[in-house]
């Protein structure tokens, strides 16, 4: 599973440094969001990889914390999918607005 | 503070309290301006005088403030003689020159101003002599470059002021920076900056590594200072300032400051090779080369410019040579210079002032309009020239008879007595023309006006500086010498020489050279007086046009500059994110490459076959969207979708049910978000695209390079993790066993968010909230790109058939389109509200919570958009978004803030188990009403943002709105 | 658990947030409430500020426990003697833009007093947080906020700007992102002063790993600290901004700078020989670089707002430079108040100078979005509202001159002692001084030279050779200025008291001697 | 015995649910049209909430369902969103 | 009553989704459920949906005892197709259905149906000639599909909803 | 991962039963997505999945928790009533969409309007 998770990693981001680097805006925000897909699953990767151990802990007896997947990393992982979201937005708005004032949709604003 | 202290304090305390009053009377207010400064020199004079006993023998007083002790800087004035002396010439003179500006000065002008800035720089100057601390001296040295760059620039509205101002500026504030550097390393080498340490350390810092370093930087500051050839070129330039000021900064103060510092640290800098053929060079240079250039100046001021520039060269030498009696005849050059130089300028700028030029061709026979301007600056022209009986004379027979001393063996010691000579010839020679041509000769013609003597107070300050040449030039042993004496004690202490100030020493060597230097002085003015007023300027220096190239220099600087700029840097986005993502891949890969990269030994999970399947799957959709965003930028989308459910399912798959849950969400969410933007982007195709240059290729592969080198990075490093054990205590264990037992919730996830980092939680809702304010605010003013201000051509299309179509209304496409969907999705709505709300309370307790029932509860509100539109929508729903954003974020405070009250820290949360009649024992949890805050602020947040965007298709652009 | 002063801690934070999510509540016809509970809120921040400046000075730090978990496994705020003296900085910067602002900036788009707040909240969050993935959080939250008042006014220059901004910040935050969660997997803690604790202790094995992943995090840091050569974004973006954005903006930069101080030193305390002496060496080469660059970039400057934004480069570089180089801490840090102070100053006083034209009104859609805002624009309104003062060219003049000087390094303001200090303690070092030492000081050298010529070409062009009269300057546009320099006046004037709160909140860094305070083990 | 039958049995169910997300993704990446992608999308997102609930048989717990249950209420959003523009070019009118 | 509870029906429904989701019948649950019930059926009248007008609940057994079994003998159609080898005579097409019905609400139930049924899909109905085209997989008899799919659904429906 | 949980064999064999019927459902319906020719055809081929694929997965799920809990857990009838909604919505929306598409570029093959 390791090698697999992280090749699928490795092809997240190398397609989404692709699209960053161009030069169309539309390219751009896609490529964050697939960058920041792998970074998500590469935080999650921090805490090792589990199979069949969610963070849910039994109300009786105290939990052995090897049992379970680290919810840390989880947990930062779903803050940082929230922000994503949330700067993917304001990326295509400002995309929008760029396109509406420059009349191109140039990362620059003009074709170079 | 005793009562010195006090004194010395307020000596250089009142002309900035003068400067700043004067800043604040009234434009108009000349005479109480006037009447202020001169009040504040007259003052600080007496004050002055009334130190003279404490120091008259050689010893200094000090008073000192701390400042910042710890780095060993204190505010020291410590006034010695030569300090005294300075501090006299500054203030004295300062005083006459306040008297003469008060007249010279125009009604018109902002005089307050004038006086404020004289004043500043008077306190500079004290401050500066006065300092009795290297840092302090380098500071107040910065200042006097400041307000004399004010000063010169006063006449703003004048280019050559302007110009010349920041020229001033530039290289003095720039030797400046040279001086401060120069005086840290000084301190560096004693291990103090006060200056009484300092001059008690000569040995060490003569024999120190850095001497040759802070050497050539103070002099590099002493020499743009007094204008130094070849630093020499602002001071001609600085004549555009008003004369008053000329008569001030180039006699006895600004360009002073520089012969201070080389006096001030003679004891320490000087008696080296180094010193001697620096100092000594480059003032003969300067005393020759002011000279030469003085002699065929045909403006007035110009012409006493260079004259300066020679007589600070004289001083620079006579430092140079690094004898006592030298140094001696150094400090007293410099108080004779200044008396007759500033009577000049005055003098000067009377002829301006009657005459409207100060062009010499154009003056002639002023003798018979202003005889007592003339007598005066007669005399004071005479002692510039060096004639017996006037101050002049003795120093410079001082400096003749040093000539003629052996001090290195070297050339310039050969040579000295010879050019020392021609250097003095020339003085007389441009002394004589300045007299000849402005007062003798027949009446000038073509002058503006009638000229007259200058007012009677206005002629003061020139009666009592020639005065003192007088006193100075018959009985120098009763008026300058015990002042003389002090001073040159101070300097020199056990080191003072024995030296005569009579004015007859016999016929001497240097008695003879003197003469020979009238008379040959005269005699070439004779032979080429008129032959001068043809020439433009000095042969042999014509061709250094000093502005043209300063100029050039600056434009060169600037051009170079921007050149560089654009090379080293760039303003587009692409450049800018290759290095960035360059950068940050070198620093991964860069201890990796030190430590070596390995595997840890953890045995792996077995790879699951449908894991594998998916992941393939998963790549090959990554890829896909890179493939086709350009000019498919649908399928690009939808290939990303796939993406994003791909590690959605892993989330699953590797037990982290949570996530997955909100990255569906979010998933869809975007979707819907992104498709709303593509309506505002027109279709691109490869047929439009622009032509491709030559680098074309390259850039794609460094672009590939840069992808692959980024991903192979990244999937190395999670490989490199997941195959090591995890930190044996991590923090995460603490959150897992505290869960339940001190949070109430079985979620550890959820628990993490909303009670142990819950302040985490707090700030990225934050951002949200932020975002969606953001997004509002520039939706406001959205403009869309006049392709997409149509509808597009789908509908554009449809409404035409339904149009065109008997018994079909425009629209009626959409409606049937929608007609079932939409009561289906209505229908849907109060059932995804229910999920949404019991998302949130089970959060606590399964997978769940504000942010994910937040999403959802917006996502049933965006269906309801889809299926009915805008307008529909919000004819039945009233949609507020901001407000529930604020709610949202107000709950979430609040919750937390509730501790507070009772003394804990902020969102400590508060957990029982109450036992309710019919619910039973039930947590209750100050968690939850804090996820109902994230609920709510979510819901708000992402309901503004997508409903913004929407509502775009329904505005009227003001074009169109104008027009019907 | 605490004696009120420390639930003072979190103030800061919290007043700021609970203020602008009560705007929220009021729609834009309440403009005038808005801009009072706003003034109030930032006032109260300044003597908040201040009073915690009062306490790390004279006692240990607070550290405050959020939601009552001890540290590590909580976040905990640290109100030691650097981010007390951060947290005034803030908040005195801000108080000074948010009353320009009022002079007439604030009507140029919806919501600005409430994203004002955030602003501040988000740095001061940034300032006070002790935990990496807060410390993530609060930039993000500052940055947010910086997005929308970088767009603040719209228009197409700050549209182009703020794409750029947030596209390169987006990016820098993934970075972050990947280097905190390197360190959380190779450590297992996300508290920064529990990292200075567990670093040493990391297996040689994974050595590599958390090696790579501060490398990493150090160039989010640097990113936003304007480094070259990834620094290029820093003066198009903040010339782009309104004024008192910009100037607010002036302390942007140097949150980049502060997370080196607080996080990337960690890596010296840790790996006491060579790795960090060589990351160290790239970052004292990056910054040299940066001085260099800053330098070429003021002299190259065509406009004022560009020289303002070079000279951040340039004092971002000093500081790193500085830092890395093992030079004066304290120094750094009188250095950074000083200069921060001076490029807030100078972006406000920017507008009055160079006053443009008025912007094309981008105003492109008639009816609202929503119906609780108000649509004007701010160019629409009476233009003379507040009070004109005279003698405006010489207040413009003496002020620009003022700025100059102090971000030259030139008497008497407080910039010539910053590089005074820097200099003296960069001398202060064991004899030999190494070539990268003189190097810098050169560079610092040069770079005020550099400033002088250009800041004497622009300051001539627009002040004294200028044929227009200058605009009527309004009170609420020179007393935030006046604010600032009188500030570095008294940095002048108290320059001692100053150095040695200083020279303390050095003392208190990793790196410098023993644990920093915030884990209780 | 009847568990590990059972065990096989979930497995493979599992793994025909790959291989039909398999032939979904091959709509996804080739098309050949728009509608088709998004046909597979749709099937994917299906696909996906099945193997959800497999997971939830296979570990005996119920953590899997809300995410089914949501995919199965919310999910179709995506796909109407996708279908409207398609037929619009405009999400929300 | 209308005003307490706007939608009985669908507050029912909704509280019978809370207690399947929490699994409990336990009172805590009930009261909550009624809540959220309660709440979401205030949501739905706030989006004033059409009344649904039905008229005779009757034949609701029967239709949907009828829909399963032609949804199953669908299924085993369309997995012949795809599995065995394509009859190469197999046409599939649009086929115009002209509807009697016009209750929107019954429109949705047949839509959902049609849709439901593997084979067949909705595709395009016009609401002034109530008219609607229907994509079959496997059409045989075009208007022995038309007459059995008006037979078997629509009558029906229209007894429902009218 | 080869795992499942420990049920009485009556109801292990019922979900085993359920599980691979809906599975194999579905994946059948998924197959028709490679194998049918044109979009139009490719449209019902999903409906497997939702309608009997779904079914029996649930009953599948049903009978597991209900053996597992020793009490009737029939939440997943949530899950197919959702779809059975859902499903037949966006289908509708999507053959629609691809009609006016092909309409516009003139397809021969789709029938013209109305
Ligand atoms: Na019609
Ligand atoms: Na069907």
């Amino acid at each position: 599973m390791e090698i697999v998770l992280a090749l699928g990693i490795g092809v997240l981001t190398a397609s989404g440094v692709w699209l960053v680097l161009r030069p169309r805006t539309f390219q751009v925000v896609l490529g964050l969001s697939l960058m920041s897909y792998a970074v998500n699953l590469f935080i999650y990767t921090m805490g090792r990889l589990r199979v069949d151990a969610p963070a849910i802990v039994g109300r009786d007896a105290a939990p052995d914390p090897a049992a379970y997947a680290d919810p840390l990393p989880q947990a930062l992982v779903l803050t940082a999918i929230v922000i994503s979201f949330a700067m993917t937005a304001l990326l295509l708005v400002v995309l929008l607005v760029s396109r509406g004032l420059t009349g191109n949709d140039h990362v620059d604003g003009d074709e170079p | 503070m005793t009562g010195v202290d006090g004194l010395l304090l307020s000596i250089l305390v009142l002309p900035f309290a003068g400067s700043i009053l004067a800043a604040f009377l009234p434009t108009a207010a000349r005479n109480a301006a006037a009447l202020l400064s001169g009040a504040v020199a007259l003052a600080g004079l007496i004050l002055v005088a009334l130190l003279y006993p404490a120091v008259a023998d050689g010893t200094a007083v000090r008073g000192e403030i701390a400042w910042m002790p710890s780095l060993g800087l204190s505010l020291v004035i410590r006034l010695d003689g030569l300090s005294w002396l300075f501090s006299t010439l500054v203030l004295g003179i300062g005083a006459l020159v306040v008297l003469y500006a008060r007249y010279y000065m125009s009604p018109e002008d902002p005089v307050p101003r004038f006086f404020s800035f004289l004043l500043a720089f008077t306190g500079s100057m004290l401050g500066l002599v006065l300092s009795g601390n290297l840092v302090q001296l380098a500071f107040f040295w910065e200042l006097t470059s400041l307000f004399s760059f004010l000063l010169i620039g006063y006449w703003h509205h004048n280019r050559a002021a302007r110009d010349s101002a920041r020229m001033a500026l530039l290289t003095t504030a720039g030797g400046g920076l040279c001086l401060f550097a120069g005086v840290l390393l000084l301190g560096n080498i004693v291990g103090s900056y006060d200056l009484d340490r300092v001059l008690a350390a000569g040995d060490l810092i003569r024999s120190s590594g850095l001497y040759g370093p802070a050497l050539a930087l103070i002099l590099i500051g002493a020499f743009t200072k007094s204008a130094q050839f070849p630093f020499h070129f602002w001071l001609p330039k600085a004549m555009a300032a008003p004369t008053p000021v000329s008569a001030y900064l180039h006699s006895a103060t600004m360009v002073k400051a520089g012969i201070f510092v080389l006096i001030r640290l003679w004891p320490v800098l000087s008696q080296t090779d180094e010193w001697y053929v620096l100092v000594s060079s480059a003032g003969l240079l300067t005393l020759l080369v002011g000279a030469w250039a003085a002699i065929f100046q045909q403006d007035l001021k110009g012409l006493l410019a260079y004259s300066t520039i020679s007589h600070l060269g004289l001083i620079t030498l006579l430092l140079g040579l690094g004898s006592p009696l030298a140094a001696v005849a150094a400090i007293f050059h410099v108080v004779n210079h200044a008396t007759f130089k500033a009577s000049l300028f005055m003098a000067a700028g009377i002829i301006d002032h009657e005459t409207g030029t100060r062009d010499l061709r154009r003056l002639s026979g002023l003798y018979r309009f202003m005889p007592i301007t003339a007598t005066l600056a007669m005399i004071a022209a005479a002692a510039m020239a060096g004639v017996p009986l006037l101050n002049g004379f003795l120093s410079k027979e001082m400096f003749l008879s040093e000539s003629l001393q052996r001090h290195s063996g070297t050339v310039i010691d050969q040579a000295l007595p010879v050019l020392a000579t021609l250097a003095s010839a020339f003085a007389v020679l441009y002394s004589v023309r300045f007299i000849h041509q402005t007062f003798f000769g027949p009446p000038p013609t073509e002058l503006a006006r009638t000229p007259g003597e200058a007012p009677r107070w206005m002629r003061v300050p020139i009666e009592i500086l020639v005065l003192a040449c007088l006193l100075v030039g018959i009985i120098p042993a009763m008026t300058i010498g015990p002042v003389l004496s002090s001073a040159v004690r101070s300097v020199l202490g056990d080191a003072t020489p024995s030296y005569s100030l009579a004015i007859w020493h016999g016929f001497t060597w240097p008695m003879l050279m003197s003469l020979a230097a009238l008379v040959l002085g005269t005699i070439a003015y004779l032979r080429f007086g008129k032959m001068l007023n043809r020439t433009e300027g000095a042969p042999l220096l014509r061709r250094f046009h000093t502005r043209r190239i300063f100029d050039g220099a600056l434009a060169f600087t600037a051009s170079a500059a921007r050149v560089l700029e654009r090379r080293l840097g760039t303003r587009r986005l692409q450049p800018q994110l290759r290095l960035l993502l360059f950068v940050a891949i070198a620093a991964g890969l860069l201890p990796v490459m030190r430590h070596g990269y390995s595997l840890g030994g953890m045995e792996g999970t077995v790879v699951d076959p449908g894991f594998a399947v998916i992941w393939a799957v998963g790549g090959a959709c990554a890829l896909g969207a890179a493939w086709r965003a350009k000019y498919h930028r649908l399928t690009a989308l939808v290939l990303m979708g796939g993406a994003g459910l791909v590690s959605c399912i892993s989330f699953v798959w590797l037990s982290a049910p949570d996530l997955a849950l909100t990255q569906l969400l979010v998933e869809t969410v975007t979707t819907v978000l992104l498709l709303l933007g593509l309506r505002w982007l027109p279709q691109r195709s490869a047929a439009l695209a622009p032509a491709k240059g030559a680098a074309f290729p390259f850039r794609r592969a460094v672009d590939a390079a840069i992808a692959v080198a980024a991903g192979l990075g990244l999937g190395l490093l999670a490989y490199a993790a997941l195959t090591r054990a995890p930190p044996a205590d991590a923090v995460s264990r603490f959150y897992m066993e505290r869960a339940y037992p001190d949070a109430g919730g079985t979620n550890v996830v959820n628990v993490i968010l909303v009670d142990f980092r819950s302040f985490d939680t707090l700030g990225e809702i934050t951002v949200l909230a932020i975002v969606a304010l953001t997004v509002f605010a520039l939706l406001r003013r959205f403009r869309p790109a006049p392709e997409s201000l149509g509808l597009p051509a789908q509908q554009r299309l449809q409404n035409a058939y339904d149009d065109a179509q008997s018994g079909r209304e425009v629209g009626d496409t959409l409606v049937d389109y929608l007609m079932i969907p939409r009561v289906l999705m209505e229908w849907l709505f109060p059932f995804i509200v229910a999920l949404a709300l019991y998302l949130w309370v089970r959060g606590h307790d399964m997978p769940g919570g504000g942010f994910i029932a937040g999403v959802t509860m917006a996502t049933a509100l965006i269906l309801q958009y889809m299926a009915a539109g805008t307008r529909s929508v919000e004819a039945r729903l009233r949609v507020q978004p901001v407000r529930w954003i604020g709610i949202g974020l107000l709950l979430a405070v609040l919750t937390g803030a509730a501790a507070l009250i009772v003394g804990r820290p902020f969102l400590t949360t508060y957990f029982s188990y109450l036992d309710l009649p019919l619910f039973g024992r039930v947590p209750a949890a100050s968690a939850l009403l804090f996820d109902l805050g994230v609920f709510v602020l979510v819901v708000g947040a992402t309901a503004l943002m997508l409903i913004a965007i929407a509502h775009q298709s329904i505005r009227k652009p003001l074009s169109r709105a104008g027009e019907s | 658990m605490a004696a009120w002063i420390d639930h003072l801690a979190v103030a800061p934070i919290l007043l700021p947030l609970a203020a602008s999510a009560l705007m929220l509540l009021f729609d834009e016809r309440r403009r005038g409430a808005k801009l009072a509970v706003a003034m109030l809120t930032t006032i109260a921040l300044v003597g908040i500020s201040i009073v915690l400046v009062g306490r790390a000075g004279s006692a240990a730090a607070i550290v405050y426990a959020i939601g009552g978990w001890p540290a590590p496994f909580g976040i905990t705020l640290i109100v030691d003697r650097l981010s007390a003296m951060m947290l005034a900085l803030a908040s005195v910067l801000g108080l000074a833009s948010l009353i320009y602002a009022s002079a007439r900036w604030d009507r140029g788009g919806p919501r600005f007093h409430a994203l004002f707040l955030l602003q501040l909240m988000g740095l001061n969050g940034a300032f006070l947080t002790g935990d990496l993935f807060n410390l993530f959080v609060f930039f993000e939250v500052l940055l947010a906020a910086s997005y929308g008042l970088l767009l603040h006014g719209s228009g197409r220059a700050r549209v182009s700007a703020a794409l750029h901004y947030v596209t390169i910040n987006v990016a820098t935050s993934l970075l972050f992102l990947v280097g905190a969660s390197l360190i959380y997997g190779t450590t297992g803690t996300l508290n920064i002063a529990d990292l200075a604790i567990r670093m040493p202790s990391v297996p040689e094995s994974d050595r590599m790993l958390l090696q790579s992943g501060l490398a990493i995090l150090g160039v989010a840091f640097l990113i936003k600290a304007a480094m070259w050569p990834v620094g290029f974004w820093l003066p198009t973006t903040y010339s782009a901004a309104s004024p008192p954005v910009a100037a607010l903006f002036a302390i942007l930069s140097k949150v980049g700078v502060y997370a080196v101080l607080r996080v990337l030193l960690l890596g010296r305390g840790g790996e006491a020989a060579d790795p960090a002496s060589i990351a160290g060496q790239w970052l004292q080469a990056g910054g040299m670089a940066t001085i260099l660059f800053g330098t070429i970039g003021v002299l190259a400057s065509r406009t004022l707002s560009r020289l303002a934004g070079f000279s951040l480069i340039i004092s971002s570089g000093i500081l790193l430079a500085t830092i890395a180089g093992g030079g004066p801490l304290a120094g750094a840090l009188f250095y950074l108040v000083s200069s921060t102070l001076a490029v807030g100053a100078l972006y406000l006083l920017i507008e009055p100078i160079a006053r443009n034209e008025a912007e094309p009104n981008v105003a492109a859609a008639a009816d609202p979005v929503f119906e609780d805002e108000v649509v004007h624009d701010p160019d629409d309104e009476g233009d003379e509202v507040g009070v004109v003062i005279p003698a405006t060219l010489a207040i413009l003049g003496g002020g620009f001159l003022m700025c100059a000087l102090l971000l030259a390094g030139l008497p008497p303001l407080s910039g010539f002692v910053a590089k005074f200090a820097i200099i003296d303690g960069l001398l202060d070092a064991q004899p030999p001084i190494g070539w990268a030492r003189w190097t810098l000081i050169a560079l610092i050298i040069v770079s005020g030279m550099a400033t002088i010529i250009a800041a004497s070409r622009a300051g001539i062009d627009l002040l004294w050779a200028s044929e227009r009269a200058p605009r009527t300057l309004r009170l609420a546009e020179a007393a935030p200025v006046g604010l600032l320099l009188a500030l570095c006046l008294g940095l002048t004037v108290f320059a001692g008291p100053a150095y040695v709160y200083m020279e303390a909140a050095a003392r208190a860094l990793p790196g410098a001697a023993g644990p920093p305070p915030g884990v209780a083990r | 015995m009847t568990t590990l039958q059972l065990a096989w049995a979930i497995t493979a169910a599992q793994v025909m649910l790959g291989l039909a997300a398999a032939c979904a993704a091959y709509r996804l990446l080739f098309g050949p049209r728009a509608q088709d992608r998004i046909l597979g999308l749709d099937t994917f997102y299906a696909t996906a909430m099945l193997m959800l609930v497999t997971f939830g048989i296979q570990t005996g717990r119920t953590l899997y369902f809300e995410a089914a249950l949501t995919i199965a209420l919310v999910g179709f959003a995506g796909t109407v969103a996708l279908a409207k523009f398609l037929m619009r070019g405009e999400v929300i009118e | 009553m209308k005003r307490l509870l706007p939608h009985p029906l669908l507050a029912l429904g909704i509280l019978l989704m809370w207690l399947l989701l929490t699994a409990s019948l336990s009172p805590g649950q009930l009261v909550l459920g009624a809540i959220v019930a309660v709440l979401g059926s205030h949501a739905m009248a706030a989006l004033q949906p059409e009344d649904a007008g039905i008229r005779s609940v009757r034949p609701i057994p029967r239709l949907a005892a009828i829909v399963f079994a032609d949804i199953v003998r669908s299924n085993v159609a369309v997995a012949r197709i795809v599995l065995l080898r394509d009859r190469p005579e197999r046409v599939s097409g649009f086929v115009r259905l002209p509807l009697d019905m016009r209750s929107r609400y019954g429109l949705t139930v047949l839509a959902c149906i049609i849709t439901a049924t593997p084979g067949t899909i909705w595709v395009e109905f016009d609401r002034r000639a109530n008219v609607l085209v229907v994509h079959v997989l496997d059409l045989v008899d075009p208007d022995a599909w038309i007459r059995e799919t008006k037979h078997r659904y629509e009558r029906p429906l229209m007894e429902i909803f009218g | 991962m080869t795992q499942a949980p420990d049920l009485p064999a009556w109801a292990a064999i019922l979900t085993a039963l359920f599980i691979l019927l809906g599975a194999g459902i579905t994946l059948i319906g998924a197959l028709g997505l490679l194998r049918l020719r044109t979009f139009y055809e490719r449209v019902h081929a999903p409906t497997l999945g939702t309608t009997l694929g779904t079914l029996f997965i649930v009953l599948s799920s049903i009978t597991c928790f209900s053996a597992l809990q020793s009490r009737f857990v029939a939440h997943e009838l949530l899950i197919l009533l959702f779809v059975t909604v859902t499903t037949p919505v966006s289908l509708m929306l999507l053959a629609r969409s691809a009609l006016s598409r092909d309409r516009i570029e003139g397809k021969d093959s789709v029938p013209p309007v109305v």
